[in-house]
């Protein structure tokens, strides 16, 4: 079974934070850079600590996490 | 088979929209058109089509909003308060271009006034009572069968242009009775193809209807306004409809509209009996106002004047003086808040510019 | 790879325009959720509101009209009368619902008229900048009420839905909100209730959801998010209110 | 065709039923094949008060529905009396419900049939019919409707109710009768 | 003492509003009116007066009617969709003959359109987007001091004839800054003294405000609408106002109100530069409009030509056509739906005519 | 010869144009009784309907305005406001209050605006001859309802004064009616309770009257009064709805 | 002590009956002649029943019955 | 006095603070006795999105506050670039905050000066004050305002927060540096 894990569309998410706060595990955290749009946008900073658990993508008001499983 | 009733002007108004395939109609109760509602409520009720009795004016033309959007042939219909209450909705429907019947029979005003005929609302269905640069197609029936035939007609013309049609009529109109002929058997109008109609996304891509238009990827409100006005300009050419009696030779045209047109006809006839060149103009479209018959009339007979009888203090008439372009031809008289102006009136009137 | 939750299919890919962390983003998804569930995309036709949302058809990929201001259940009414065969809903502001058109969702909802609605609360104005709506809480500041919402110059915070609970054609009425995961999976729970109730021709149903404005509450998305939970839900709190649905 | 121009007001208490005489001789007309046109005027109250109908009845096209001349005027109270006396067109005629008004006419240049028209209808069985013996008398003294022309309105008019039907039809003949009778 | 403060038409306006007594505003929140709305809030709350954010416009219109029958001086303000569903309070305002502001902050329609803006609400305010025959007194301000000044003025207005006057702006205005001065000790205007209003009936008799006139005992209505007849003539042969730039000896003159004013003043001030005959009438007042001042020019010089310029399809227009009576000396360029008409393009209009 | 009872002081002495047996003029007159009663006659500021009731400036001896249909509660508060020591009341019928003025009512309430409103419940549209009011009772026929009124098409009878229950700014409600003279004389009581309140500055009040319209309810007035009793009170219960008024 | 009894303005009645049906002594009956309004009016047939009691009174929507004592 | 006639555009983001840029250089012109005005542009959207505002100062009666060809630029991020360098008359002037936009004008018949005005914020303290800078550099370049005209409407404006004021006044300051020395 492949693991599944945390895809963000940097350049549609604003920064809002609501994924890091819900994430049980801090796995997403705000980067310095700045999108086309002027927002500051997550990453997924600690790929390790991902579960999938998909609670960043139920919170994300602007469908830019997805979860996916692959290699 | 043609048949024959004894009816009012607003049950031939609800006959001509049941004929024409209206199967929505939402209004609001308001003297004097509360049979065209109780007509309404009891055809609807026969043919299983949908009548609802609104909350408010401004909730029943938001419903037949919502019916056109859908696809159907929907009417509402009210009386001068009542069509106020209406305007932001005559906007939006005229802004969303959708195919809708409004129905104003007109009563005294301003304010609340009183529930006798009255023709005072005439700028506000022509030039715009609600906001923005947009036109209705305005029907002005003389006739208990101009009352069904322009109403069922009007659903044609909803539907051709995607523009709302007013019925501009008035309490005299809606309330007389007169000999109504209809073919029974004329089909119940099934409309046109809509595809621009909000039925679900099925087999096509999924379709909006608003007038909110910001700019950016698709056209600006701008554009929007000017393919408006190019629609409005395309029914200027095709659908000015005015009558015209004995105009030619004629020292004085009476000019009027609707219910008012009947008693300038016995006035005229009466006057044409005695010898006078007295011609008569009857615009059956107030928009597009028939500028160009007029103006034309004006200018082949330099001599002509017109006067022009109102329920009201004087509201086409501008529209005869922007036609006439000379206000030393054009007379005005009228009467306001339910009077009538009798046909000794306007003889008396027709007298004092034949001097 | 393989996508196991991304962008529901019948909403489009589109960036929206509100601001971050605001309600409405949520909420926007979670109908399209409950629309691919339940394969209506098809036939639905939905109407949206005038304020932050009025752009609602921008985003979703179904059938969607613009009402007037207040008017959206008037003419939510209009579309099921002649379709009723069609999923129909509103999507509505506090403004938009309680206030402008406070006449039109009631007189729906005594019609028994067989529609969803969607009502987002979010306590304020967002679209015209945040004045005060008449969900605003006392002591909430506004564009509008210098200093704050006070009862004795600018009324009270208004429970529409417990009204509408009166109401004998009103058949489901739930709050709900979207402060956490969990939370905003039982809305999601809640807007595919009133979408089976109407499905089921049971007649009139409507979620309010409690919603941040993040932008005009002057805080943070989770400041907004905590306030609704230590606020604003003892104004209104949740739970379904009314349910006589019998499914 | 002889050339018809009548003009009916019908006016009267609410409840005396001038809404539906003036319906009744339009109906009556167009089954004649002429044009009409009624027209009702509930005056400036809301509810109650004098109210009145208008009828024209013409073999041309018939303009105003408002006629300022009425050639006929069929009167139920004495408030109406006072109101359309003077409007009637000379060489018209004036019917007079003398059960409910106190005075009659002094016009010498018209036709004037006064006649108890609330009695007779309770005579008949139903103070309701009033106005239908009024309209026998139009039929009568103008000319322009023949008996059976009055008669089939009136089946059809009142459609089912056979009792109701013969008792109208009693009314528009005792009517007729007066109308033949008065001078 | 005389302030200057750099500040917004829409809180010039709301600060005009408060100079002249008005103690009682009802509005909704639309844009682009909203600094308007809350400044009204905030200066309200100062003073002691009465601020209400309505649960709509419809009941807005309606709270100023009350505050008015009270005999207070009372504002709302809202723009295009709201004013347009208040028409129906519009009318009964104007029927009571009630002294009432309202402020139109127009934006891009039809519909609900765009928040630019737009001058597509001229028909509306001064033909009757309501029922019936009556008018409000409309005034056109074209900078931030006007906004003030007319708001101020507004409030005399309306209590000398008993009238509603509406100052009709459009987004350029309500949004752009300017220095605002005024005396900074200007007594807050006391108004005038209104025994017409509803204070409860002591020593004197009981008397109501009221639209419905049946006739009976009281006056009819149509005498009712003579008197509003009369009352407008004395307002048409007192109030009009228009301000004129280098008409004599103009070939062109260029009409335009509000801030479309403001932007063909610079075009006309550029070409005059150049030596072009071009001059400049701007109304102030819509209703009554200008049409002796117009036709005085138009009489006087047999050659001159105007130009219109709206943000509209061609409204005002109609006025000046009915002014002029020769529709070849009449020329119109306007932009609909937010689209401001630019320097340049009014220039090669007029180059354009000039040939 | 000394009258006793006679027409009240406040009361013109014009005939009214109702029809007979009418419930309005019942309650016209208890209103000036109560404001007899007072004595403030002089200091009070009524707000008459669109509807039956129109004309009411015609019988009523203290300052009057009219209002747009549905509108009264806004123009009430604009006078309260402007004139807060005066006794301000609406009077209303239920196309007026629960119809075209559903806002406008519910929101004077929410704001808890220091007025009284006498709500006249007769189930129809009186004035326009008959059509269906949004209160006209299921199986009831009327002029907009083809054959009677049916749920499925028409919605249902609205209990609009349950709904202001709900609104922290409404102190008092009451529901009585006319059919006796004990009922009379309760709804009399009612009346003077709620103008009461607002000269202790209370806040909203409203009493919803039952009463009788023969005309369009096609029966006697006696008949109707009984209907009332046997019909109309069982889906409009009498009584107090709500009192937080503390008086 | 005068007797207290009640007066009947007839130009006001409209004949709606409710006086006589909510008098507790059925002292007022429907007479049969037509007031000048085109309205049949109650009168009080039994005086001697009259209490005075007032219901009548209370009852009347148009102002139209007094009760009065005197001689 | 001198003739002066500057219309001035300042283009952004949302939060780069272009409306109250303007609003201070239409204070500062009115504080020096000058005919300004002040109009806002929100662009097309809702909310977000780019935004600009307009000023004009002119030593005569101004009628147009919309500037067709502005004399001023300030553009603080690269979309505004796009929208409005080709509108600048020739001999204007264009400030553009080179840390925001990813490239600079080819224009040669105006007067460019480019600089990292946000990143030079950042270092005074505060992001929000690169507006401010670009004031300063604009009254350094087109010479219209004082360095005391300029402080004097801050301290106005930015009422009693001492801190706000002094950080302001520190960003004009620098902007004026920036505005003298770069060619
Ligand atoms: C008739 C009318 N009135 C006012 C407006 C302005 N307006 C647009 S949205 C809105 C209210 C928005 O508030 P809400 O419904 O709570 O939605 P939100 O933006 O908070 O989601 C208003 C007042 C309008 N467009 N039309
Ligand atoms: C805007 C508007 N809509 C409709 C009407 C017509 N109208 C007058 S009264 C009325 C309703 C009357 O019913 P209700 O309020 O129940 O009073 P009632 O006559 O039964 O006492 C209506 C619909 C109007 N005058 N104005
Ligand atoms: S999927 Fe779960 S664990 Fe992974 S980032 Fe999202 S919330 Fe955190
Ligand atoms: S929730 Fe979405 S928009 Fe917000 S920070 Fe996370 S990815 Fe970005
Ligand atoms: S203003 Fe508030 S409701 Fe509107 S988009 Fe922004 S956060 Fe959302
Ligand atoms: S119609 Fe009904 S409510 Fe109106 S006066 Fe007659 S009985 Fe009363
Ligand atoms: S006062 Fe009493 S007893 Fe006398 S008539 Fe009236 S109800 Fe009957
Ligand atoms: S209650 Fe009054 S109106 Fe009715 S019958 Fe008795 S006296 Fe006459
Ligand atoms: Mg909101
Ligand atoms: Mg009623």
């Amino acid at each position: 079974m492949t693991k599944k894990t945390v895809r963000i569309i940097s350049d549609k998410c604003k920064g809002c934070m609501l994924c890091a706060e819900f994430c049980p595990n801090k796995a997403i955290v705000l980067s310095q850079a700045i999108n086309p749009k002027g927002n500051r946008y997550v990453i997924l900073e600690f790929p390790d600590k991902c579960t999938g658990c998909g609670m960043c993508a139920v919170m994300c008001p602007d469908c830019a996490i997805e979860i996916v499983s692959g290699n | 088979m043609k048949k024959k009733y004894l009816c009012t002007g607003n049950e031939a108004c609800g006959e001509g929209a049941m004929r024409a395939g209206c199967r929505f109609y939402a209004g609001y109760p308001i003297t004097p058109q509360n049979e065209l509602t109780a007509y309404m409520s009891v055809r609807m009720d026969e043919v299983g089509g949908t009548f609802i009795q609104a909350e408010s004016e401004v909730s029943a033309i938001n419903m037949v909003f919502g019916a056109s959007v859908a696809g159907a042939r929907a009417m509402t219909s009210s009386s001068s308060p009542g069509i106020s209450l209406k305007q932001e909705g005559i906007s939006y429907i005229a802004a969303c271009e959708l195919p809708v019947v409004i129905v104003n029979v007109m009563r005294g005003g301003p304010g609340l006034g009183n529930i006798m005929a009255s023709q005072a609302d005439y700028f506000q269905a022509t030039k715009g009572g609600g906001h923005g640069d947009y036109h209705l197609i305005v029907l002005a029936p003389a006739s208990v069968q101009e009352m069904f035939d322009f109403t069922y007609e009007a659903f044609a013309l909803a539907d051709k242009y995607r523009n709302p049609v007013m019925i501009l009529a008035d309490g005299t109109l809606g309330q007389m009775m007169e000999p109504l002929e209809f073919e029974e058997n004329i089909p119940f109008s099934k409309g046109v193809s809509k595809p621009w109609a909000l039925t679900g996304a099925k087999g096509r891509s999924a379709q909006h209807v608003k007038s909110l238009i910001l700019g950016g990827k698709d056209e600006t409100l701008e554009e929007h306004n000017l393919h408006l006005q190019e629609k409005y300009r395309k029914i200027i050419e095709n659908e000015v409809r005015i009558e015209t009696e004995n105009v030619g030779g004629a020292e004085i045209i009476l000019v009027a509209y609707g219910a008012m047109s009947r008693i300038g006809y016995s006035c005229v006839e009466a006057m044409r009996e005695k010898g006078k060149k007295v011609g008569m103009m009857i615009p059956k479209t107030l928009w597009p106002f028939p500028y160009d018959e007029i103006r034309g009339i004006a200018e082949k007979n330099k001599h002509v004047k017109f006067l022009v009888v109102e329920m009201s203090s004087g509201q086409m008439v501008e529209d005869v003086r922007l036609a006439v372009q000379d206000d030393k031809r054009v007379f005005f008289y009228g009467r306001m808040g339910g009077g009538i102006p009798t046909e000794d009136a306007i003889a008396r009137e027709i007298l004092k510019i034949a001097k | 790879m393989k996508k196991i939750v991304t962008r529901p299919d019948s909403m489009k890919d589109a960036d929206m325009h509100y601001c971050a962390g605001c309600g409405h983003g949520i909420i926007h998804r979670l109908v399209c959720e409950v629309i691919d569930e339940l394969k209506i995309k098809e036939t639905t036709v939905a109407v949206a509101p005038v304020g932050c949302a009025v752009l609602a058809y921008d985003y979703w990929g179904f059938d969607t009209t613009e009402a007037a201001h207040g008017r959206t259940p008037s003419v939510a009414t209009g579309i099921k009368r002649v379709l009723p065969d069609r999923l129909v809903f509103t999507y509505q502001g506090d403004g938009d619902l309680a206030a402008i058109g406070t006449a039109e969702i009631i007189h729906a909802g005594n019609r028994g008229e067989n529609i969803s609605v969607i009502f987002v609360n979010n306590g304020v104005y967002g679209m015209t900048g945040g004045q005060m709506a008449p969900t605003t809480l006392l002591g909430q500041s506004t564009m509008t009420t210098p200093g704050h919402r006070k009862a004795s110059r600018d009324g009270f915070p208004i429970k529409i839905t417990e009204m509408m609970a009166v109401l004998p054609g009103v058949v489901y009425l739930e709050r709900t909100t979207v402060t956490s995961p969990k939370e905003v999976m039982k809305t999601k729970k809640a807007i595919r209730k009133i979408f089976d109730i109407q499905l089921a021709k049971k007649g009139f149903s409507m979620v309010e959801v409690l919603s941040p404005c993040p932008t005009y509450w002057g805080m943070s998305p989770i400041e907004s998010m905590k306030r609704i939970e230590n606020e604003v839900i003892k104004e209104y709190p949740l739970g379904i209110i009314k349910d006589t649905a019998a499914m | 065709m002889k050339k018809i121009d009548e003009s009916v007001i019908c006016a009267g208490f609410g409840g005396q039923g001038v809404m539906v005489l003036g319906k009744y001789i339009a109906n009556v007309g167009m089954e004649r094949g002429l044009n009409v046109t009624w027209l009702p005027a509930y005056g400036i109250e809301v509810r109650g008060g004098t109210a009145h109908s208008m009828v024209r009845i013409s073999s041309s096209k018939i303009g105003s529905p408002i006629p300022e001349k009425p050639t006929v005027a069929i009167i139920m109270n004495t408030q109406s009396l006072q109101k359309f006396e003077g409007v009637v067109k000379e060489d018209g005629l004036i019917i007079l419900n003398s059960s409910m008004c106190d005075k009659s006419s002094d016009r010498k240049d018209i036709d004037i049939v006064s006649a108890p028209l609330t009695e007779d209808a309770i005579k008949l069985g139903n103070v309701r019919v009033a106005n239908m013996i009024a309209a026998g008398i139009f039929a009568a003294r103008r000319g322009v409707f023949s008996r059976e022309d009055m008669i089939k309105v009136i089946e059809q008019m009142a459609g089912y109710k056979k009792e109701i039907v013969q008792i109208n039809i009693k009314a528009v003949e005792i009517g007729m009768m007066i109308g033949a009778k008065c001078k």
